[in-house]
């Protein structure tokens, strides 16, 4: 392994723009995503769901249906094992296995559109569609509430009359739609803020908006007569899918063997299960396999978004620009249960800037929408849209530069974050002005244009992953890795492998594994795979060459210590031997008679993740007769330690831009009065096309490599997308020449803006 | 002695609403026994939902960690990404 | 959808036939029937497929009066030199009708039979004064485009009748259209508001003739002729713009939903109305 | 429910499936000719994950019916690549990183290939606008776009070789 410490590490593979290994299964249609499995016998499986926003199941009647022919098994919530309690591991935050049983099928209540409620296996997709027509549920249809205020407002209707507001002392007597109430805060910020220079409020929302993956969710699941089940399911991690469906069907682990299926996107939104413990225990009714695939308006209805928000701030600072406090309030959706990331929000939200007494209050607040699921870093975009205006607003009113007032307040290395983290090996100041310093940051603007800075930052983590290396007999190598690949993490297992190993990339090869194939590893999320499974992965490959030293030393008779590894050939030290250096492909070829099969594999609690920094411009145009916006230069900095794999890091970095920018424009759920979704679909759903936005210039910032990785990696699938939301809004907020505190910042509200409607 | 702080409503909730402790521990299992004796089910919640900053660094998962004396110890949510 | 059966006739009598029976739906480029079918809002029993009919697909130039048939994909009518030199209005409005794989098969037929407010091409067609060649059972008759839309997903015609065609009037010189919408994105949504304006000017660029019509703000696409009358025998000035503008705003009756609010369509109506008069102007003139 | 026979040729082969008179081309090409590289991401027209070229024009496979493909030349993502050479258009998005998730990438392909099939030199506001119906989450487009940019450019050299 070269020397690590080098300008550009002085590496061979890391940092250079292989081929992923399984590229060409991508573009030839051959990669096997969730819905692309056919068995004998298989049966499909279709979901039958609530109409209503809120109700009480009185009774679910199954007889006409059952007695359809086709029809081989009918499911509701009685078909879970109840006393699955207890607490699971998920990607967003740990929540009870209870609500994730009952947000796949509902138990006494429908608590939104498109709640799932039963569930049916037929013979075709016509047969079960008829039978999900036939199944008879009886609502009695209660009050519904969707917005999160009106969901806080004494009065609302009570979605869980179980649920008593948790961190308020004493604890509140009557339930309400609030779950938690948490509190974050160091030194005396009211006072601050009352003897402060300057204060900045406002008072900010953000819709709920969804992932948007374009593969549906989709899974076939097959229960063994032996009761030893397969799952083969689309999801970002298959020990997740394992232990929640083993969990809720009340099934030993090492019965369920789950299949990770090509990933076909998730951003966060497919860390939890919504179909595979239904279709595997309809087919455990009925012993046939089942595939169960949601249509787009169910992804809508039924899957997770990330919450829509409702934030209030108060910033105090002093005439130089130095912030010395802030007040915040966050109030997230949660969806039907418990469990929106609003404690992520409190916790990021002043994680760029050292701002020494901040007081932040979130509260996780139920309502009669889709339960919440984890969207790339959640909670943190829309904490940081609420930061990035006030702070801009601030810019302002002192006439400072939006960079210099950044730079001035932003964290350096050992600065204390509200979360106790210190902060280590951060390079947001050269990030912001690597900015600064763009082209872009200085290109001159046209009439009608304007440009908007925003900076962001997300935890990224470590984690439990395992990873195995094998030697072939001919010297390459095959490396066995437990997490889906969602956005070419193969091609960075491999290229760390290689590097390792000193082999070239295409003797490299890289397999992710079932749950029976490989160690525990938790999911692909919190942008962890090139840190904690590339860790794994590095260290399997430097036991390799351990044991490729003690071998050639074995064959030479010599010390271990005399046996140099460079480049993937050994080669003896000890002036006494005249022997020819050793290559993989030739130690490979005697591994039988130096101890057996060269492999290693490496289980490890990854220790050590750094936290990624981003800072966005963007330079946007209004046409101020339509209120129409249009992105017209879009350049993304990162602080991305070092770079494995960079034409996958700038990825990301386009990839988190653009979902920003939806979120920033045109997304939101659009609910009726009845509490009903407008717009679950692709059409009314506004994701941005290709024709919507410029080239996307990315900066990857590799001045701090991460030292608590071998390769000195950051994550940074996650960062990318909690500038946009700001920078979008502070170019659009100059031209409109007001503040814009809602989003999506629409036609319609930006002409309102304008005072021409 | 650790100085533990935390930031979590639920630690709040179990401790009294109180947010400081002061706590004789070497190691993170030592501490969290410690705290489960003094706040019965806060030792639980710290294993099963908690995160925590020594020293400022994040462990996830650390019972075997070793504690400096003196130094201090935030009791913080479970972090998980998207 | 179990039960559907799937007819692709060769003549038109046999489509008039094949009208008679319950549940059936004609379908040229199918992209807003199959849409439905798969929502669950229309479970046809008979899929009648227009395709295959002569004529139902050409485009014909008929002594300088086009001829285009009801069934002719938009990307077959953006591909026609002729028409795309004579109608760009049309064309434009036509070619925007959702994406490069919709182009392929969303026809005019179906865009005007399918009976949204915010159907592109219908704007388009009204302003340039097309005529329907409508086929039933006691034999073919003609009805202005503005005519046909009764409501959302309602038409005038009765239930045995077919469109085979759109006849446009003889191209005079100096005559030229265009249309305008109002999407969020920058390609793919459903206009929030249309509108399609066609002049004729004389040689001092005077107008003579003007036809404005304008889309997704009422029940069905609008001609509002106090806004043409607007433009007649002006310069297109800014009296004249603005006695246009607020005939639009007149004639205006929008809703509101997820799309946009009734006070925004009334308002970026009048305005697109006026970007598009000045657009026809522009290419009548050159 | 009448299923009518259906004779067509996909990739070059002729082939008979059963089409139902409700089935979309898309079910009939996944279910019937198990050709799964063709995607549903949304059965409605909107995303574009279900491209394919039918008599060289491009359409959504789940916006045409079964019957309709009687006699007609259908071309999928699983004839793009010739006796297993890849397509230019499938280098570049392999080169570039033009794809991340994948999903999308088929559907993405069959489009870029029938706008250079009658644009062969097109400019990148024209190639963003002929995608629009391909809707991608992942890469925010930059890298697809450049990669069909070079591929056009690729087989424009190619055709002045030939």
């Amino acid at each position: 392994m070269s020397d690590p410490s080098g300008s550009n590490g002085g590496y061979r593979v890391i940092g250079s723009r292989p081929v992923r290994p399984d590229g060409v299964d991508k573009v030839t249609g051959r990669a096997q995503f969730g819905a692309d499995f056919h068995l004998p016998g298989l049966l499909t499986g279709r979901i039958k769901r609530s109409p209503h926003a809120h109700a009480r199941i009185v009774r679910i009647d199954t007889a006409a249906a059952e007695r359809l022919a086709g029809v081989k098994a009918i499911v509701t919530a009685a078909d879970f094992d109840l006393e699955a309690a207890g607490e699971i591991e998920a990607g967003e935050s740990a929540s009870a296995i209870r609500d994730v049983a009952a947000n796949c099928l509902a138990r006494a209540k429908a608590l939104y559109q498109g709640h799932a409620v039963a569930a049916v296996a037929a013979t075709s997709p016509e047969i079960a569609a008829e039978a999900i027509d036939l199944i008879a549920v009886t609502y009695e249809v209660l009050p519904h509430v969707i917005d999160v205020d009106e969901a806080m407002a004494p009065g609302a209707p009570v979605l869980h009359d179980d649920m008593f507001t948790r961190g308020v002392s004493p604890r509140p007597g009557t339930a309400s739609n609030v779950a938690q109430r948490h509190v974050m805060s160091r030194g005396d910020a009211a006072g601050m803020l009352a003897a402060a220079d300057i204060v900045v409020e406002g008072r900010y929302t953000t819709a709920a908006v969804h992932q948007g993956y374009i593969e549906p969710h989709a899974c076939v699941a097959s229960w063994g007569a032996d009761g030893q089940s397969l799952i083969w399911s689309s999801s970002q991690g298959q020990f997740l899918v394992r232990a929640m469906t083993a969990r809720i069907l009340n099934i030993p682990l090492s019965d369920l063997k789950v299949i990770p299926a090509e990933i076909g996107g998730g951003f966060g939104g497919k860390t939890t299960v919504y179909l595979e413990p239904v279709a595997l225990a309809l087919s455990r009714k009925c012993g046939r396999p089942v595939k169960i695939v949601m249509s787009r308006e169910e992804v809508f209805l039924a899957s997770g978004p990330t919450s829509g928000s409702s934030i209030d701030i108060r910033l105090a600072a002093r005439r130089d620009g130095t912030i010395t406090a802030a007040e915040m309030t966050l109030r997230y959706q949660a969806g039907a249960f418990p469990g929106s990331p609003v404690h992520l929000g409190c916790m990021t939200a002043f994680a760029c800037y050292d701002v020494e007494h901040l007081s932040l209050i979130g509260y996780d607040v139920v309502s009669n929408r889709p339960k919440v699921a984890a969207y790339r870093a959640p909670g943190a975009p829309m904490a940081a849209f609420a930061v990035e205006s006030a702070i801009d607003d601030l810019a302002r009113q002192l006439s400072m530069d939006p960079i210099d007032l950044r730079i001035r307040n932003a964290v350096r290395d050992g600065a204390k974050t509200v979360y106790g983290a210190s902060v280590r090996s951060c390079a947001l100041v050269e990030t912001l002005e690597a900015i600064k310093s763009h082209p872009h940051y200085s290109a001159p603007l046209n009439p009608g244009q304007a440009r908007g800075v925003a900076a962001g930052f997300w935890f990224n983590i470590g984690g439990e992953s395992s990873a195995a290396v094998h030697i072939d007999e001919d010297g390459g190598a095959t490396v066995v890795s437990s997490n889906p690949d969602i956005g070419g993490s193969r091609a960075a297992m491999a290229m760390m492998a290689a590097e390792t190993l000193g082999l070239p990339i295409e003797r490299v090869r890289c397999t992710v594994a079932d749950t029976a194939s490989i160690g525990f590893s938790g999911s692909t999320g919190g942008s962890r795979v090139t840190f904690a499974t590339g860790m794994a992965v590095t260290e399997a490959a430097q036991k390799v060459v351990a044991d490729l030293r003690r071998r050639a030393a074995q064959i030479w008779e010599c010390d271990v210590a005399d046996v140099a590894w460079r480049d993937g050939v050994a080669t003896c030290l000890d002036p006494a031997k005249t022997v020819k250096p050793l290559s993989i492909a030739a130690l490979a070829a005697r591994s039988a008679k130096t101890g057996g099969p060269i492999a290693a594999e490496v289980a490890l609690n990854a220790q050590g993740a750094a936290a990624g920094y981003g800072v966005h411009v963007c330079d946007v145009e209004v046409d101020p007769e339509t209120g129409r916006t249009s992105i017209v230069r879009y350049t993304a900095a990162q602080d991305v330690g070092r770079a494995i794999h960079p034409a996958y890091v700038e990825g990301q970095l386009q990839g988190g831009a653009a979902q920003g920018v939806g979120w920033a424009l045109n997304e939101e759920y659009v609910y009726s009065p009845e509490g009903l979704l407008q717009n679950a679909g692709f059409l009314d759903y506004r994701m941005p096309v290709a024709s919507d936005l410029p080239m996307i210039d990315t900066v990857l910032v590799e001045t701090k490599p991460n030292p608590r990785h071998p390769y000195g990696a950051k994550g940074v699938g996650e960062v990318s997308i909690v500038p946009p939301l700001g920078a979008v809004s502070n170019a659009l907020s100059q031209i409109v020449g007001r503040r814009m505190t809602a989003l999506p910042l629409s036609p319609v509200r930006v002409l309102a803006a304008l005072g021409k409607i | 002695m650790v100085r533990v702080l935390t930031i979590s409503a639920d630690v709040r909730e179990l401790a009294g609403g109180r947010d400081v402790f002061e706590v004789e521990a070497e190691t993170v299992a030592g501490l969290i026994s410690r705290l489960e004796a003094q706040f019965p089910g806060l030792g639980h919640l710290i294993e099963e939902k908690m995160a925590l900053a020594i020293d400022g660094e994040i462990f996830q998962d650390a019972p075997g960690e070793r504690l400096r004396p003196e130094c201090e110890v935030v009791l913080i949510p479970r972090i998980a990404g998207g | 959808m179990s039960g559907v059966d799937y007819l692709s006739p060769a003549s038109v009598s046999e489509v008039i036939h094949a009208l008679k029976t319950d549940g059936v739906r004609l379908m040229a480029g199918g992209t807003d029937l199959l849409v439905q079918m798969r929502g669950g809002r229309a479970k046809p029993a008979l899929i009648v497929d227009l395709k295959r009919i002569p004529g139902m697909t050409g485009i014909e130039e008929q002594d300088g009066a086009f001829v285009i048939g009801a069934a002719a994909s938009g990307a077959s009518i953006g591909e026609h030199p002729g028409l795309a030199r004579a109608w760009p209005g049309l064309v434009e409005a036509v070619r925007l009708i959702g994406s490069s794989q919709v182009q392929s098969r969303a026809s005019l037929g179906g865009n005007l039979c399918n009976a949204s407010p915010a159907a592109d091409s219908v704007p388009a067609l009204i302003a340039a004064g097309a005529q329907c060649l409508i086929a039933g059972p006691n034999g073919q008759r003609e009805a202005p485009v503005e005519t046909i839309q009764a409501g959302p997903g309602r038409t005038t015609l009765a239930r045995e009748e077919i469109i085979l065609a759109f006849r446009l009037p003889r191209r005079e010189k100096r005559s030229a259209d265009a249309y305008l919408r109002l999407i969020p994105r920058t390609e793919m949504d459903i206009a929030v508001v249309g509108a399609g304006v066609n002049v004729r000017l004389d040689e001092a660029g005077h107008c003579i003739a003007a036809r404005v019509s304008v889309g997704a703000a009422a029940p069905t696409a609008l001609l509002v002729e106090a806004a043409g009358a607007a433009l007649v025998g002006t310069d297109f000035g800014p009296a004249a713009l603005a006695r246009l503008e607020a005939a639009v705003a007149e004639a205006c009756r929008p809703i509101s939903d997820k799309r946009g609010t009734a006070q925004y369509r009334t308002q970026v109506a009048s305005v697109l109305a006026r970007r598009a008069a000045l657009r026809a102007r522009d290419r009548a003139a050159a | 429910m009448s299923r009518t026979v259906v004779n067509a040729v996909v990739n070059g082969e002729a082939v008979t499936f059963l089409g139902g008179g409700g089935q979309s081309l898309l079910d009939a090409l996944r279910d019937e000719l198990r050709l799964t590289g063709t995607k549903e991401g949304c059965g409605t027209g909107d995303c574009g994950a279900c491209s394919v070229i039918v008599d060289g024009r491009l359409v959504c496979a789940c916006l045409m019916l079964a019957p309709e493909a009687e006699g007609r030349r259908i071309e999928t993502i699983e004839g793009l690549a010739e006796n297993g050479r890849l397509h230019p258009l499938q280098q570049q998005f392999l080169e570039q990183a033009a794809l991340q998730c994948g999903f999308c990438t088929p559907g993405l392909l069959m489009a870029a290939k029938a706008l250079l099939d009658h644009t062969p030199d097109p400019t990148e506001s024209q190639v963003r606008y002929w995608l629009a119906g391909n809707i991608c989450r992942c890469t925010g487009y930059d890298k697809v776009i450049r990669a069909v940019l070079d591929a056009a450019a690729q087989l424009r050299q190619a055709e002045k070789r030939s």
